[in-house]
C-alpha cells in the first residue's frame, strides 16, 4: 500500500463542537474565572435582543449560585417572547445555529454559537445537562428541557422534555451548572451596571449567592427593534457576490442588483451595468468571471446612497444616555452626542459619544472609560481598541482637560459603537478594529463634546474669578490700606469707595476683633433691599445690638437672624460679644449679586 | 555716594510709592504697579549709556485679584520694614527677611524665590539698588589683586588698602555693599576678570599683574553683583580697559554678557552694574581650534545655550555669530586652565600678550 | 401567528466556512501582509508533517509571483507522499477535515483548517480557484485539481481534474491567488529561516519573486515520525469520558481503563477502581453520573506514569539545533539541551533549550529570542508568550550576562516546545500559555544552558586576564623602570628578570625606535625552543641581522621568516631600518605559552 | 613651617617613593604600592591626636595588571613633575596638572578626579599635604573677622595684617596655602566658624567680635582644607575654644564633623586639619523644636542622611544620636537665619550667649 492511501485512511471530519470544544480561549472561556462572566453576557444578551425583537420592556433576572466548592449554577430568566419547543433543542444544542448571522442589522449575538458554547463547556466541565424553560405564550404551559450537546456531530442531545407551569407569563429561563470560582464579582457587576447604561429601558435585576443588586431602568419605552436589510454594494467582496449570483441564476442583472441590494434602484442600476460594461437585460448565468470581475469594481465605483442606517439600527439617544449617565454617577456636567449614521466597508454604523465631569468621579483618577457594542459592553482588551486610541488621540487639552496619552480628571467618557457588522478584532468580542471611519465620527462626536466641556469649565471658573476678585476687594485691600496708612503715617483710607465702585453687589463681612464679632452689610447696588440676615456661631449673643427678630439654640450652635431693609448704598452693621468661629449668609438677593467673606479667616 | 546721601535718596523714593497707593486708594480706585516685564524679548540696547535695559513692555499689577491683592500687602509690608530699617541704620540679608516675615500672617512670604522677586520689583519701582534699602546679599563677594589704591568706610571707620601691598596673596575681599568702597588711584594699564581661580592665581604666581601693570579680579564664576559694581566703577573712575578672561563654553559667554551688557534678571541696575566697554579676550572657540587645545565634547545642552545666545541681543555682533557658529561646528568646549597644556606660562608668556595686543590693550 | 413562532422562522443554520469566512483575523488573515505569510506557513506546516509521515527528506519549494499591484500568486511544493485524488477536495476544499485533530502525537497542523481557509480567503478576494497537483507514486502520473468552496456548506466545489505529467515522482504543489502585499518579505524569510533551524532536515527554496533564497539541510537523516497514543488518564476531562464511556457501552470497566488510556495496565486499572470505590468486572453501560464522576476523580488522583514521550513526540536533538544555529549565526560558543519528556495535564511534552554566543551577533542588542512550538517558528505576539517571560524570570546576572527584563548582548536564545497539545494562547498560534509545568522545564533547561555559557565566558576571561597582565609586565613596567630611573638619577633597571619570574613563556617584542624596528623574543620556559619567527611589515629590511631565512612581498607588505633555537633563559633579537607598523607571529610553541607583543601601539 | 623646610622635607620623601620601586625592580619584584582602603568602614579613632585617621586596612596596589601599572607609571610622572616644580620653585593646580599630562603619552590622566586621587595617593604615602608639593587647590578660601593678627609671607614679601583693624568688612581673605601663614597674636575668647555668608556678616554687623572677643571664621559650605587647617592653626597656637555654627540639617553636621574630626577623604591628613576640641554649637535639632523655628519637612534624602550619620564612627556619641533621633522624629530642618524670625538681634542677644554659657565657653 502507497503511504499516501495509508494516510488517507486516517482523513476524518471533526465537527465545529469538537474544534470550540479544544479551543475554548476563543470564545472567551479560557479561564474558570472570565467562563462565569461570558456565559452570563452570552445569556443576558440573547435575552436583551429577544426582548428587543418582540417590543418587550426587559426585566432580566441573573442568578448565580455556589453549589460546591469550585461548581456554580449560573441562571437568566427574561420576560421575552420565548422561543417555541421545536426550536429550544438547535438553538441551545448545536453551535452556529441562530437567526441573525445571514440578517443584515445591528443586534447583540450573531454568530449562534455563544449561549450553545457556554452549554457545551459547562457539560464538559461538570458533566451536568443545561435546564431550559420556556414560554410563549400566557395561554400555553411552559416547556422544559433538559439538553446537552453531542460534541462529535454538533447536535443537540435532549436528555427530557415536559410541560411545566411557570410564574412568567412568556419568557425564557437557561441554567448552567459550571466549574468555576467567583473571583470576578466585581467585574460580573460592572457588566452588569454598564449593560444598564447603555439598555436604559431594562430592568435587570442580579441575586449573586444571595446578594441582590438591582438595575433600575430610567425609561418606560421599548425601543424599536432594527430591521434586516439588504448587503450595501459597497460592502461586499467578489466571493459573496459570486455567490448571489449562482443563487439566482435565471435573473436579468438589473433586477438581480435591484432586488439584492439596499440602496440600488434601477437608475443606480444601470449606471452599474454601463460602467461595467454589461446589457443590464442578460441573465446573470451567462456572466463569465472576468465579466463578475468588472461587475463588483462597477458596483464599488459607482456613487450610492449609505444605507439605510435608522432602518436597521438602534441607537440609544442622548437623552436616555444623560439620564442613565446621571443616574449612576451623579455627574456635575453630561452631554451625550448621537452622531449621523455613517458607513465602513458598506457596513452602516452609528457612534455615540457621552462625556460626564464631576460628581462621585474621582479627580486624581485617568478618565474612566466606558466601551460599548451594539448595546454590550466591552470589558477587555482596552489597549487594543479603537474606542481608546481615538480617545488618546484627541488633543484634550484644547479643552482645558489635563491628559497623559488619556484624559485624566474626573471625569467618564462613553462610546457606542452601533454596527450591523461591528469589526471585533477576536471573536471574544473584546475590542473594536481600528477603521478610519469609525475613529474619525468617535472623534468628532468626543470633539463636539469636549467643546461643551470647556464651555461648562469656563462658566465655573467665572464664577471663581468673580470671588477671587471679591476675596481681594473686601478683604485684602482693607489691609493694604492700614499698612499703606502706617507707612505715610496719615490714617488709614476707608476702602469701601472701591468696594462699591468695583463690585456692585451686597457685600457681607464677619471679622471678630478682640472679642467683639462685627457683621457689616454694604448695599452697592442700585436697588433698596429687603433682607434676613443669619449668623450662626457657639455665642449665646445676649448683648447683640441691634437685636436679632429671631435666636435660638440648636446642638452647640445658636442661629440669630436679623431683618433689614437697605437703600441702595446702605450699609447695615451688628455686633455682639464672642470669639468663637461662626458664618454667615443673607437672604433676599440673587445668589451671583451676593458677597459674604468670613474675614476671620 | 556717601551712606547718609544713599539713605536720604532711599526713603523718598519708597514712601513715595507708598503715597501712590494711598492716594489710589483714596479716589476709590484699586491701588496698582506698573512694571516692564521681565524677559529676554524685552530688553534693548540704551544708546546713552551704552548698556542693555528693559524695553518698553510693561505690565500693570492691580490689586484685583487675591493673588495680585497680597503681592502689594507684602511689598506693603516689605517698604514698611526696610523704612524702620533705615531708621534704625540696619541692616539684613535676604535670607533674613524671608524668615522676619514668618509673623506677617497673610503677607508672609511663601518661597524664598519670592522675597528676592520682590525686592527686584522695588529696585525697578524706586530705581535704586538694593544696597540702598539696607539688604545685603547672600552671594560671594569676588577677590581683587592688583596696583589700585580703595578706601573701605566700615562701621569701624574707614580703612585704606593697596591692592598689591597690603593684601595676602589671595587679595582684597570686595564687600557685599560696594557703595561703601571708593577708589583712590593706581598705577595699571587693564583690569583683567577671570573666571576661575585657578587661572587668578596663575596670573599672580607669574607675576602678570606687576609687569604688565594689570588689576586682576577673580569673577568666581557668575559674578555677583557688587563684583560687575566694582568692575563698573573702576572703569568709570579710571577709563580703564576691562577684558573678562572665562572658559570656553557658553555658560561662560554669559559671564562676559553679564559684566558687559547686564544680565536680565537686573536689566534695571544695568547702569550702574553693567561695563559695555569691556572687551573678551577668551577662550576663544577659534583658540580651541588654533592652539589645538585639550577639548570636551559639547553635550546637548551646551549646543542648547550656543543656539539661544545667537538669539539673545546681547550676542547680536559679527564677532560673536561668527564664534558661535565655529563653536557648534567644531562640537568642542575648553577651559582656562587648558592652556597649562603647553607649558604653565603659555598663558601669560604668549596668549594673553598677543590677544591684548590683537584687542589694542596692549600697544604692539 | 406569536412573535416565537415568527422568529422561529429565521433560525437557521450556519456553516463552519461561513463563520470563518467572516471572522478571517481569528486564523491570522485579517491584513493581506499577514495573509501571506499564514498562507506560506500553512503549506509549509503541511508540507513537513507529509514527509515526517512518509519518513521522506523534504524539499520545499516556495514561490511568491506577483500577477498585478495587489494580486500574488503563491504556490508551495514538497516532495512527500502526496495525497490520493479522493482526498484532495475534502482536504482542500473543506474546513476541520483532516487526520491529526483526533489523534495524540506531535505534529505541526492539527485543525484541518489552515490550508482550507487559505483557500476560502483566496477565493473570497480574487475569485480565483485554488490549484492542486499531487503525485503519490512515480509509478503514477499527477492528478491537477481547480478546487473552490461551497461557503454555505463547507463542502468542495471541484472545478476541473485531470491527470497531468509532473517532474516529481511524488509530492504536491497547491497555488493560491490572493490579494496581499510584499510588505512583510523580511518576515516572510525570517519564518523561513527559523523553520529551516529547527527542521535541520529540509532543504527549503523560496523564490520571492524572482529572488531566490535557499535554507540547506544540515542533516541528511530524515526525522522519526511521531505516532499517536491513546489519551492519558490525567489529561481528560468529565465531558470527554463520558463520550468515551458512551462509545463502548458493553466493555467491562477495567477492559475500558487499559484499553483506552495510555500507561493503564491492569495493576493500574485496579488500583482506579478501588479507589472510585467501583467493580472493574462491571458493564460501563451501568455506571451513573455519581460514579463517572468518582471515577474520573480518581483516575486523576492514582499515580500513573508520564505518556509515553518518545512514540508521539520528536524533539530535534542537540546535536541537530547546535548545527543549525551554527549554520545560521556562526557563533562563538553555542550549547543546547533536550530536557526529559514532561507532562502537563496529561499532555506529553519536551522543550528544548540552546544559547550560542558572540559571532555574528550584535553585542549592543538585546537577546535575540527564537520561539517554536512543535519544529514551527512563533513570530507575533512575544510579549504575551511564556517563552520570553520564562526567559525574562531567569537571573541571568548569575551567569554574567547583562539584563534588563531580556538577557543583552551578543545571545541568542532558542527554546522549542514540543508536546501533543501544545496550549497556544489563541487560534493564529502565535504565543504559548503560561503553563507552569512547561515554563518550569523551559526554566531548567534555561539555566543549566546559563551554567555553561558561564563557563565559556570565564574561560574567555581569565585569557583576558593572561593577557592584560603580560601587557602590564612586558609593556608598562619597563616605561615605569625608565621615568623611575630618571628621578633617582640613575641608570633604568632591567625588567627583564621580572618578565622572566612572572611570565614563564616565550615572549615577543617588536619596537620601532628612530627608524630602526627591533624585535626581541626571550625564552622564560624551562625548555629549550626550535622558533619560527614571522614578521610581516611594508619595510623592505634589506639589511636586516641576522639574515632571515625567508623574504617574500606579497601586495604591499614584505614577508620574513627567522628561524631560532633558543635555550632555555636564552634571548634572541634582530633589527632592521624601517618604520612602518608591522605584525609579528611565533611558531613552535604552544599559543598559551606564548606572548606577542607590539609596542609601538 | 617655613617654605624652604617644607620643601626640605619634601623632595626626599617624594625620591623615596621612586627609589622604592627602584630596589622593586632591581631585585625582579614587580613595583607596588601599598595604602590603607579609604571608606567610611575604615577610619579609626587615634587617642594619641584625638583625630578619626585611617585605620588598619590597606590594599596592594602590584604593577601586575596594565590597570594597575599604567597607576604607577602615571605616578612616576607626577613624583617626576612634581620634583621639577619643587626645584623650580613654581606651583599649579590640579586643574592644570590635569592638562601638563595631556604630553604624557600612556600616562596622560583620563579625568580630572583620576589626578586628584592620584594625588591623594601621594599624600598618603609621603605623609605631607598636597601643598608641599607645590599643587594647588582649586577651592575657594574662607573669610576671618576679629581680633587677631597674622603674617603672610607671599611672594612680595611679609604682610602683617590685623583682622578687624586692617581689613575691609569682608575680612582676610585666607590664602590657599595656609602654611604661608603664622598667627602672632590676638585678644580673642573664643573663634566661631561659621556656615553662611549671611549669619557671618550679621554677626559683624551687631558686633558679635567685638562685644565677646570672637574670631569669625566664615566657612562657605563644606570647608576647604585650607579652613580647616587655619582653625586647626588657631587652635592649636593658642588653645582658644573653636565653636561651629551651621544650618540643622544632615548636609551642616558633616561640616560640623569635618572640621572637628576630619573628612573621609582626607583622613591621612587628620593630624593636620582636625581640631577635635571643636564642638558643635547649632543649629541643633532640639532648637528647632525648643524655639519653635521656621522650618521645612525632611525630604527622603535628608533622611537617608542622618541615617548614614547613625552608622558614621564620627557621629557616635549619646548627643548626636540623640539630636539625630530628635530630628528623624521631628521630621523638620531649619536654617541659621531661621533665628531671624524672632528679630534680628536674637541670635546674638539671647541664642548664642545662652549656647555659650551652657557649653561653658562664656562663664555665666
Amino acid at each position: 500500500m502507497e503511504i499516501a492511501e495509508e494516510l488517507a485512511r486516517k482523513q476524518r471530519s471533526i465537527s465545529v463542537a469538537e474544534f470550540f470544544e479544544k479551543n475554548k480561549h476563543l470564545l472567551g472561556f479560557d479561564s474558570p474565572t472570565r467562563g462565569i462572566i461570558t456565559t452570563v453576557k452570552e445569556a443576558v444578551d440573547n435575552a436583551l435582543d429577544a426582548c428587543e425583537e418582540a417590543g418587550v420592556l426587559p426585566d432580566i433576572f441573573v442568578q448565580v449560585r455556589k453549589i460546591s466548592d469550585d461548581v456554580f449554577r449560573i441562571g437568566v430568566e427574561d420576560n421575552g417572547p420565548g422561543i417555541v419547543p421545536e426550536q429550544i433543542p438547535p438553538v441551545f444544542g448545536k453551535l452556529l445555529y441562530g437567526s441573525r448571522f445571514h440578517q443584515i442589522k445591528q443586534s447583540r449575538g450573531q454568530q449562534g454559537i455563544g449561549i450553545s458554547a457556554a452549554i457545551l463547556y459547562a457539560q464538559l466541565t461538570t458533566g451536568m445537562p443545561a435546564v431550559i424553560i420556556s414560554r410563549t405564550d400566557a395561554r400555553k404551559k411552559a416547556h422544559r428541557f433538559e439538553l446537552m450537546i453531542k460534541t462529535e456531530a454538533n447536535e443537540p442531545d435532549v436528555r427530557s422534555r415536559q410541560q411545566v407551569d411557570w410564574d412568567r407569563p412568556h419568557g425564557t429561563r437557561v441554567e448552567i451548572e459550571f466549574k468555576s470560582t467567583l473571583a470576578a464579582k466585581k467585574r460580573l457587576l460592572e457588566y452588569l451596571r454598564y449593560t444598564s447604561v447603555v439598555n436604559p429601558h431594562a430592568r435587570i435585576t442580579a441575586d449573586i449567592d444571595g446578594e441582590i443588586s438591582t438595575f433600575e431602568r430610567v425609561s418606560a419605552e421599548a425601543i424599536p427593534c432594527p430591521k434586516a436589510i439588504q448587503p450595501h454594494p459597497h460592502g461586499i467582496e467578489l466571493g459573496t457576490l459570486k455567490r448571489m449570483l449562482s443563487a439566482q441564476e435565471s435573473m436579468t442583472l438589473e433586477v438581480f442588483l435591484v432586488e439584492n441590494f439596499s440602496r440600488v434602484g434601477k437608475q443606480v442600476a444601470r449606471e452599474i451595468c454601463e460602467k461595467a460594461r454589461l446589457s443590464g437585460e442578460q441573465k446573470i448565468s451567462m456572466l463569465q468571471p472576468a465579466d463578475q470581475k468588472r461587475l463588483l469594481s462597477a458596483m464599488q465605483s459607482v456613487q450610492i446612497p449609505a444605507p439605510p442606517a435608522s432602518v436597521c439600527l438602534s441607537p440609544i439617544g442622548e437623552d436616555l444616555i444623560r439620564r442613565s449617565m446621571d443616574k449612576e454617577f451623579s455627574l456635575d456636567f453630561v452631554a451625550a452626542r448621537t452622531r449621523p449614521s455613517s458607513v465602513y466597508s458598506g457596513h452602516p454604523f452609528v457612534v455615540e459619544a457621552a462625556i460626564g465631569y464631576g460628581g462621585k468621579l474621582n479627580a486624581d483618577d485617568k478618565a474612566l472609560i466606558l466601551r460599548f457594542a451594539n448595546r454590550v459592553p466591552l470589558l477587555y482588551q482596552p489597549g487594543a481598541c479603537a474606542i481608546t486610541n481615538t480617545i488618546a488621540g484627541v488633543n484634550w487639552k484644547l479643552y482645558n482637560i489635563s491628559q497623559q496619552t488619556l484624559p485624566a480628571g474626573p471625569i467618564i467618557i462613553l462610546v457606542h459603537v452601533a454596527s450591523t457588522n461591528v469589526p471585533f478584532t477576536s471573536e471574544s468580542k473584546d475590542a473594536i478594529a481600528s477603521i478610519p471611519e469609525i475613529e474619525r465620527e468617535i472623534g468628532l462626536g468626543l470633539k463636539d463634546l469636549g467643546r461643551e466641556l470647556k464651555l461648562f469649565l469656563s462658566r465655573r471658573d467665572k464664577k471663581r474669578v468673580a470671588d477671587d476678585r471679591a476675596r481681594a476687594i473686601c478683604a485684602v485691600i482693607p489691609e493694604i490700606a492700614i499698612k499703606v496708612g502706617e507707612i505715610v503715617e496719615k490714617p488709614a483710607p476707608d476702602t469701601q469707595a472701591i468696594e462699591g465702585k468695583i463690585m456692585r453687589k451686597v457685600i457681607a463681612k464677619r471679622r471678630t476683633v478682640n472679642g467683639t464679632v462685627q457683621i457689616e452689610v454694604n448695599n452697592y447696588t442700585s436697588q433698596p433691599l429687603s433682607l434676613k440676615i443669619y449668623d450662626f456661631s457657639p455665642d449665646a449673643a445676649t448683648d447683640a445690638l441691634p437685636k436679632p427678630a429671631f435666636s435660638e439654640k440648636s446642638g452647640d450652635e445658636y442661629t440669630r437672624v436679623w431683618n433689614c431693609e437697605l437703600a441702595a448704598g446702605g450699609t447695615w452693621t451688628a455686633r455682639y460679644g464672642g470669639r468663637g468661629p461662626g458664618h454667615l449668609d443673607l437672604q433676599g438677593i440673587e445668589e451671583k449679586q451676593k458677597v459674604v467673606m468670613d474675614l476671620d479667616v | 555716594m556717601s551712606k547718609k546721601d544713599l539713605d536720604a535718596r532711599a526713603l523718598p523714593q519708597l514712601l513715595g510709592i507708598a503715597q501712590g497707593w494711598y492716594d489710589q486708594m483714596k479716589q476709590g480706585e484699586i491701588p496698582s504697579i506698573r512694571l516692564p516685564t521681565r524677559t529676554k524679548l524685552n530688553i534693548a540696547f540704551d544708546e546713552a549709556s551704552e548698556v542693555w535695559k528693559y524695553g518698553e513692555k510693561e505690565s500693570l499689577r492691580a490689586a484685583n485679584t487675591e493673588k495680585s491683592a497680597i503681592h502689594l500687602l507684602k511689598m506693603a509690608y516689605v517698604i514698611a520694614f526696610i523704612k524702620q530699617q533705615i531708621r534704625e541704620d540696619r541692616s539684613s540679608t535676604l535670607r533674613e527677611l524671608y524668615y522676619i516675615t514668618e509673623g506677617w500672617k497673610r503677607a508672609k512670604f511663601e518661597t524664598q524665590d519670592e522675597s528676592n522677586y520682590l525686592i527686584e520689583d522695588l529696585e525697578i519701582l524706586s530705581d535704586l539698588q538694593r544696597e540702598a534699602f539696607h539688604l545685603r546679599p547672600e552671594e560671594d563677594g569676588a577677590s581683587i589683586f592688583g596696583p589700585i589704591r580703595l578706601k573701605e568706610s566700615t562701621r569701624r571707620g574707614d580703612r585704606v588698602l593697596h591692592c598689591q601691598d597690603d593684601v595676602g596673596e589671595a587679595g582684597y575681599q570686595i564687600p557685599n555693599n560696594m557703595e561703601s568702597v571708593e577708589f583712590l588711584d593706581h598705577e595699571a594699564k587693564m583690569v583683567i576678570a577671570i573666571e576661575t581661580g585657578g587661572m587668578y592665581a596663575r596670573l599672580i604666581e607669574n607675576g602678570f599683574d606687576r609687569e604688565e601693570k594689570a588689576i586682576l579680579v577673580h569673577l568666581k564664576g557668575q559674578p555677583a553683583r557688587s563684583t560687575r559694581r566694582l568692575l563698573h566703577m573702576i572703569n568709570e573712575k579710571f577709563q580703564l580697559p576691562v577684558v573678562v578672561f572665562t572658559d570656553g563654553d557658553p555658560w561662560s559667554y554669559r559671564i562676559f554678557a553679564s559684566v558687559a551688557y547686564g544680565a536680565i534678571k537686573s536689566a534695571h541696575m544695568s547702569e550702574l552694574l553693567a561695563t559695555p566697554q569691556a572687551q573678551f579676550i577668551g577662550v576663544q572657540p577659534s583658540d580651541i581650534r588654533d592652539y589645538n587645545l585639550p577639548s570636551d565634547k559639547l553635550s546637548q545642552q551646551d549646543v542648547d545655550a550656543l543656539k539661544a545666545e545667537l538669539t539673545d541681543p546681547r550676542f547680536n555682533t559679527d564677532y560673536w555669530k561668527q564664534q558661535i557658529h565655529l563653536q557648534i561646528d567644531l562640537g568642542l568646549k575648553s577651559e582656562q586652565q587648558a592652556f597649562a597644556a603647553r607649558g604653565l606660562d603659555f598663558v601669560t608668556r604668549e596668549y594673553l600678550p598677543r590677544r591684548l595686543a590683537e584687542m589694542g590693550v596692549l600697544k604692539g
